[in-house]
């Protein structure tokens, strides 16, 4: 199955793209993309951790989360709007 | 109305849409982009949403104030893109019978922002840029 | 800015004075006339002041304000005679470095006023009308 | 010597004045003033009382404080404002 994932911040930054398209086996997690993300941008991998902030079709899950085919997914950094 | 945009963000016009008739009072709060941050001068600041999230985490929080408060219009706008100093970043208005409701649901407001709503600020200084980030603990 | 106005009060010209590069943040509040006020249906509102005692009074709770908090700004105005229904009989706008210096001023001023300032609010009904008088414990 | 005295709200209805001039003796104070009005103003007489606030030249004063020539006193009702 497929999903998008969208990168903000320097999270963008540092995988030098603002959205992706993954092909993830079926009864993925948010963890097994995040994985799969970590081995597509070493970079980005090192600040991946306890602050990175996932959504999943726009709203906060943790890493234990199923995805389905066809999700948008979001990591980000802690927000700083204001 | 809960909005993300590009636009320069003015106060009158969205305050006239507030004067109605069970409200005595309205209370602002603007985020202004400040030349200054931990003694570094700053140049410009920009903004960057996941925008359909961002109007979506706005929302809940209108929706908490409704909750907690006796208001009865809430209003919340936060600028993206690049801002100079002294424009205004966040503005939240809310209409309430009373004085206090209105105040603290205004304070209440720009506190979820910082925790729960999808935006980031980048500050540009004369020599460098950065992305900032929020405190971790508080997003729920 | 310490002002007894008979003029409409608007917000924009004034929060644009406040804008300045240490300022992170602006409070708001403002009074609006409100049709309803104990279940009787207000026509219009006239306030009257005692208008240097008022100025001087308001400049008092500016300083009180510069003493307490770290703010970069203070304007407080108040309109005097005939309001109509949702026009803003008092405007306060506060920037400061942070936030919450901001916003807890503004309250602040805001309670000060209802205490101290030389101001009366007469509600003027269908078939008659009343001068309010405030609560006079809170004079000091 | 002479004061101004200044009415406002409630007081400058029940008075039918916004301002007089007084004659006072030398020596007068706030609550000398009072009494002078109460007899003037009748009606205005009844509402004097604990909550009524008085100003001597545009500062709060209590009924004890003494009144200068030229003086500009102020009574009102508990203000009302914002």
């Amino acid at each position: 199955m497929k999903i998008k994932v969208k990168l903000f911040a320097s999270y963008q930054d540092l995988a030098g793209k603002s959205e992706i398209e993954l092909k993830v086996d079926p009864g993925a997690s948010v963890a097994t993309v995040l994985n799969q993300l970590k081995e597509l941008f070493p970079r980005l991998s090192e600040r991946l951790g306890s602050n990175t902030l996932i959504a999943l079709n726009a709203e906060y899950v943790s890493v234990t989360s199923p995805v389905q085919d066809g999700d948008e997914m979001a990591i980000f950094p802690p927000v700083s709007g204001g | 109305m809960y909005l993300i945009t590009e636009d320069v963000i003015t106060s009158d016009a969205i305050i006239d849409q507030l004067r109605i008739n069970t409200s005595g009072a309205i209370a602002t709060f603007l985020g202004i982009a400040r030349e200054f941050s931990n003694g570094r001068r700053v140049v410009h600041l920009e903004y960057q949403a996941y925008k359909p999230m961002a109007e979506k985490k706005l929302k809940e929080i209108g929706d908490e104030i409704y909750k907690k408060w006796q208001v009865d219009k809430v209003v919340i706008i936060h600028r993206v893109g690049v801002l100079k100093i002294g424009e205004t970043s966040v503005f939240i208005a809310i209409a309430a019978p009373h004085r206090r409701p209105a105040l603290e649901a205004c304070a209440y407001g720009i506190e979820r922002i910082k925790q729960i709503v999808p935006i980031w600020k980048k500050e540009i200084w004369e020599d460098g840029e950065v992305w900032i980030e929020g405190d971790p603990s508080k997003v729920s």
